[in-house]
């Protein structure tokens, strides 16, 4: 049968697992993405004549408590994986179920915004400004809702690895992490350029 | 144009003259700047053969001399002869020369020595899905002002007539006049798609981005008639949008210039 | 044994669909991926064909299957303007994004990769087998993108807007299809660089591993870090097609005759920005793999150690690197400024130092060898001048100003068609018959395989070198009739030699598929594991691999290339005494 | 076990310490902009908090402080590229 190695052990020369070097490979091709949008606000802002007042169009409270969430669910997952680095399995479920809880307020909040955007007759098509307001963070919100899913998982299924195999059940919960920290960090750039300036 | 030429016309190579200026390979030059343009062209083909040539000796070589045969063991250590970095060195050397010296300077005067606007023919070329406007200013030298929702079936740059300046503006389409020795600026602009105004006899290119106004410049110094061509994927009928291209000669120019006026007046009647 | 095992399943107990549909062996999911691919490169050369006669002669009906086509495509068999424009485009995706990349990265690199290094299989079996699905699903929406109302894409490979925005067609399709082939080549690339940089067996250092193990994890780099701008480029263009966006539209445009009613304040020109900031290092995808594999074909038909083997490697990493950054020259034209430009024409003659230093050190090998004329062989020694003409005439588009009059024309489909086709796809065929034998335990026919070259090699040249000549006419490419414009109907002639050419090059394509499909069940068995007495790892599995490579890990004791330096002539990476 | 406990302690304390820091900077910059600095000021302003921010969440959380150079040589790389592609708007301005 097949054997990989360095599933749950650090290489020796790398230092590092597969999964973690997998996820910030991972992670560097979301950078490109995100950073081709990032590129095309600039060039969509700085070429239009009438570019709106991110605080005029968009309500800059609701989202200083989404940005607040997304910060505080970047901790208890940090928290969740210090836990299991502590053998303790039941604080690292509290944690995870913090962290699924809050990116839910999340988008429940981010779903009122749209919603209220919508009922003022604010599209895609209405501006360029909105257009790529929708785009970006509709897209971030796509991978806020996979990052749940995958949290999901490692919080009720895949923690019975925990027992088969602890130290490879916390390198998984580790790369959901980087991926839920590069996911609040897309939102810290997001939340200035779009809502404050 | 329709007939099927025999499968190698006799002006496939012959000397390109204003009567049969295309066949196989660059077409006849009649613009300024073109013949820094063919020059580079020609030189790169000849050091790409060159290259080509040299290496292709040495590769047949190869394959004769060192071919897999009973008693011949390969040589690992068989010592290589130091023309190969000489050569790379060369090459290199050859390639940053023609870059700075020859590419660059063409480029440059092609994109930047705009003549002045008021001793140059300006004209206004408006690309749109399969045709080409053409827009002259007329004897007052000033254009017309235009306005989008002016356009329609006919006048398909939205030319606003009673206008001061555009009581005299001329409005061809597919077809543009310019005299022969005279510098021409050509303001590009497109309608609705990408376009992409191509003279091959003036060795000119330039896309017709909506959007955004593209500048260009050229001179002929021979008469003639030759086509526009469209050289960016437009729609389904990319391939329709041929246009008169005519060099005329001053009295032709000044011909041209009173007939369409003559036209002007009669439609104003 | 460190870890505890997952993979609990034998290959003999499973059924045929887990064993060979949804498998996460690197080996079947190579050979799903070769497949698939291959019949999606007959797909597109059927597609071509059908435009080659069209252009051959103009307004005639196509014969036979003229008359099988719906209305739209060809009223009384006769090719309409917009079937044309969507071969076009559907050739050009089809053949890069769905037949070259998928086979030399997902057929060449997901068989051959693990094995070289020493692996059992890849990092990652599960996501790889996703990476195929999703490749998969992508196929399936471009091919059935064709049956759709709206037909398929008709904007080009390229889809530039505003054209590929306002155009009635299967565009959507187009982008959707997009967005599954970029993730699935996301996911293959992460797999590969991990299985590339961690599995390595004992003793198998970075300069141990054979060329084309750094072919693949160069090409991988490219993948991952290129593709996500098309992926972002491609929802911006999805927005504007399907929510009305107009992240691409300028605003007063007036198309066929109606002024356009969307908000306006966008840039055609981004769009180029960002798609050519993938193209570029995407065609550089499509050639590393073929260096790969024809230094390895080179390496064991020449029986001698590569020359340079260090200095090939760094000049594919610095090729990789550099081709970031060579994007604009192809948008010379869209009335950029010279110090722009500028920049743009001294990074592609930058690049251009690399290429030519791979091809000369391919060249040198050549020197002290011995060379045996096998099928693959004569595919990789075609490769050599080939590559060298498509590269050559690369230098007159790199520099601006001869581009101006060769932007768009047949030169520029000359020039890429000669690096792609007697480039990369001979590339491809030498490994196809390299290593046949390894893969099907069978050999091909050696009579039948050089007569599939020799016709290839003189009808792919008959195709492609009159289009210089056009190209320097001034002959502008996707043109739908030739006999419209002057200066294009005088080098018809050459247009019809170019379409005859190619219908002979696709009549040899049927030698290859006999060859390959008789000989796979009925070819001559193979003898030994190691056929070409070749020194790299792959030839030390059983033929063909086992699920696991390896029954035991194997330990590494020198280079790869270590021919006709002992008696014996060759000596294997893996055996202790030379 | 209680190695485990203290070393890990100690890094408890640094991600509460960088969640107080991250909360503090988020109700900072949120005031700025409601300062309405001047254009340029207000984009300076903000993009320098966002990057203090992504900054600390980048070395503490994602343990970039000290990770292995492998990591940091793809990170590297594609810091390049970002940059590159971050200037495409640059190359449209000065078209």
């Amino acid at each position: 049968m097949i054997v990989i190695p360095y599933v749950d052990k650090p290489h020796p020369l790398t230092g590092v697992t597969n999964a973690k070097f997998g996820i910030w490979l991972f992670l560097a091709s979301e950078v490109m993405l995100f950073g081709a949008l990032f590129s095309t606000l600039i060039i969509l802002r700085t070429g239009s004549a009438n570019w709106p007042l991110g605080s005029t169009e968009l309500n800059v409270p609701l989202a200083t408590i989404n940005t607040i969430a997304l910060i505080t669910s970047s901790v208890t997952i940090v928290l969740a994986w210090a836990s299991l680095k502590m053998q303790q399995i039941g604080r690292f479920r509290v944690y995870m179920a913090l962290t699924l809880l809050l990116s839910a307020v999340f988008l429940v909040i981010k779903y009122f915004e749209y919603t209220h955007k919508f009922e003022h007759g604010h599209f895609p098509s209405t501006s360029t400004f909105f257009a790529i307001y929708f785009t970006m963070t509709g897209l971030h919100g796509i991978h806020i809702i996979g990052g749940m899913i995958v949290n999901a998982y490692l919080m009720g299924p895949g923690s019975a690895m925990w027992k088969k195999n602890p130290e490879q059940f916390t390198g998984r919960v580790e790369c959901a992490g980087l991926y839920w920290h590069f996911v609040d960090l897309v939102w810290i750039f997001l939340f200035p350029s779009f809502y404050l300036l | 144009m329709t007939e099927t030429t025999s499968w190698m016309p006799a002006d496939a190579f012959a000397p390109r003259t204003a009567e049969s200026p295309y066949g196989w390979g660059l077409p006849l030059n009649i613009s300024t700047h073109g013949a820094g343009i063919d020059q580079l062209i020609n030189i790169l083909h000849w050091f790409c053969l060159a290259l080509f040539v040299g290496w292709g000796l040495y590769f047949l070589y190869c394959l004769v001399r060192f071919r897999a045969r009973p008693g011949h063991q390969p040589n690992p250590m068989l010592n290589h002869f130091k023309l190969p970095t000489f050569l790379e060195v060369g090459v290199a050397i050859f390639e940053v020369a023609i870059l700075v010296f020859l590419a660059a300077p063409v480029w440059g005067s092609y994109k930047n020595d705009f003549p002045d606007e008021k001793d140059a023919l300006v004209v206004r070329i408006t690309a749109e899905q399969f045709a080409w406007n053409v827009h002259y200013p007329g004897r007052d030298g000033k254009f017309g002002k235009t306005d989008i929702n002016l356009i329609d079936g006919t006048n398909t740059i939205g030319l606003d007539r009673n206008d001061a300046d555009a009581k005299d503006d001329i409005f061809t389409i597919n077809n543009l006049h310019i005299p022969v020795n005279k510098k021409v600026i050509a303001y590009i602009h497109s309608k609705d798609v990408i376009h992409s105004f191509f003279l091959p006899v003036m060795r000119v290119k330039q896309d017709a981005v909506p959007g955004m106004t593209n500048k260009v410049w050229f001179e002929a110094n021979q008469t003639g008639s030759f086509e526009i061509a469209c050289a960016q994927l437009c729609g389904n009928s990319h391939f329709r949008m041929r246009g008169q291209f005519l060099v005329d000669t001053p009295e032709a120019y000044q011909a041209f210039l009173v007939e369409e006026e003559k036209a002007l007046s009669e439609a104003s009647q | 044994m460190s870890s505890h095992d997952s993979h609990a399943q034998g290959h003999h107990e499973m059924g045929f669909i887990r064993k060979w549909v949804f498998s996460t062996d690197h080996k079947v999911i190579g050979i799903q991926y070769a497949v698939t691919a291959m019949l999606f490169l007959l797909f597109g050369f059927f597609l071509i064909l059908m435009l080659r006669w069209q252009l051959a002669h103009p307004n005639t009906a196509i014969p036979i299957i003229g008359g099988f086509l719906p209305e739209s495509w060809a009223n009384g068999g006769v090719m309409t303007p917009d079937f044309y424009n969507v071969i076009g485009a559907m050739h050009g995706t089809i053949m890069v994004f769905l037949g070259v990349v998928p086979l030399s990265v997902g057929g060449f690199g997901n068989y051959l990769l693990p094995i070289q290094v020493g692996a059992q299989d890849m990092a990652f079996p599960k996501l790889n087998m996703a990476s195929y699905w999703v490749f998969f699903i992508g196929g399936v929406i471009m091919f059935a993108s064709f049956f759709l109302p709206g037909g398929p894409a008709a904007n080009g490979w390229t889809s530039y807007p505003p054209l590929s925005v306002v155009a009635q067609n299967g565009q959507t399709m187009w982008l959707l299809g997009m967005v599954f082939l970029i993730t699935s080549s996301l996911l293959g690339s992460v797999n590969f660089i991990v299985t590339g940089v961690q599995l390595r067996t004992k003793g198998m250092s970075f300069f141990r591993m054979p060329l084309f193990v750094w072919a693949q994890l160069v090409t991988s780099f490219l993948l991952l870090l290129a593709f996500p701008p098309l992926e972002a480029a491609g929802v911006l263009q999805l927005m504007d097609r399907v929510f009305g966006s107009s992240f691409f539209l300028p605003s007063g445009l007036i198309v066929s005759g109606e002024k356009l009613t969307v908000s306006g304040g966008g840039n055609p020109i981004l769009w180029q920005h960002l798609f050519w900031f993938l193209a570029h290092p995407e065609v550089y995808v499509l050639i590393l793999p073929a260096f790969g594999i024809v230094a390895e074909v080179i390496a064991t038909n020449t029986r001698k150690p590569i020359y340079g083997y260090q200095t090939l490697i760094y000049s594919m990493v610095f090729l990789g690197f550099m081709s970031f950054f060579v994007w604009a020259h192809h948008m010379f034209m869209t009335g950029m400024g010279t110090n722009l430009s500028n920049f743009f024409q001294a990074t592609t003659m930058i690049i251009s130092v690399p290429s030519v230093i791979i091809l000369t050190t391919l060249l040198l090998t050549l020197w002290g060898a011995s060379i045996r004329y096998t099928v693959p062989m004569l595919f990789a020694l075609a490769f050599l001048p080939m590559f060298a003409i498509g590269g050559l005439t690369g230098l007159p588009l790199g520099l601006a100003a001869a581009d101006i009059h060769l932007h768009d024309t047949y030169y520029v489909i000359g020039h890429f068609h000669y690096v792609v086709a007697p480039g990369t796809l001979f590339g491809l065929f030498a490994g196809v018959y390299h290593w046949f034998p390894k893969v099907t335990g069978r050999k091909t026919n050696v009579a039948l395989g050089k007569l599939h070259f020799w016709i290839s090699f003189l009808a792919i040249n008959g195709v492609f070198f009159p289009m210089f000549f056009q190209g320097m006419a001034g002959v502008s490419r996707r043109l739908y009739d030739p006999m419209v414009y002057a200066h294009v109907a005088h080098s018809q002639g050459l247009t019809v030699l170019s379409s005859y050419c190619s219908f002979i090059l696709g009549a040899a394509q049927f030698l290859f598929l006999a060859n390959i499909i008789y000989s796979a069940f009925k070819g001559k068995k193979v003898e030994s594991d190691n056929p070409w007495e070749s020194t790299t790892l792959e030839w030390a599995t059983a033929t063909p691999p086992p699920h696991e490579n390896f029954p035991t890990p194997l330990e590494v004791f020198r280079g790869p290339y270590e021919y006709g330096l002992t008696p014996k002539g060759y000596s294997p990476q893996h055996l202790q005494e030379a | 076990m209680a190695a485990a406990h203290g070393h890990m302690g100690v890094h408890i304390k640094a991600y509460i310490g960088v969640f107080m820091a991250l909360i503090f900077l988020t109700v900072v910059t949120v005031g700025v902009s409601y300062l309405h600095f001047s254009h340029g000021m207000a984009i300076a302003v903000a993009m320098f908090v966002a990057t203090v921010k992504g900054g600390l969440v980048a070395a503490v959380f994602m343990h970039l402080n000290n990770e292995k150079k492998v990591i940091y040589w793809v990170l590297g790389l594609t810091a390049v590229l970002f940059l590159l592609l971050i200037s495409i708007p640059m190359m449209l301005l000065c078209h």
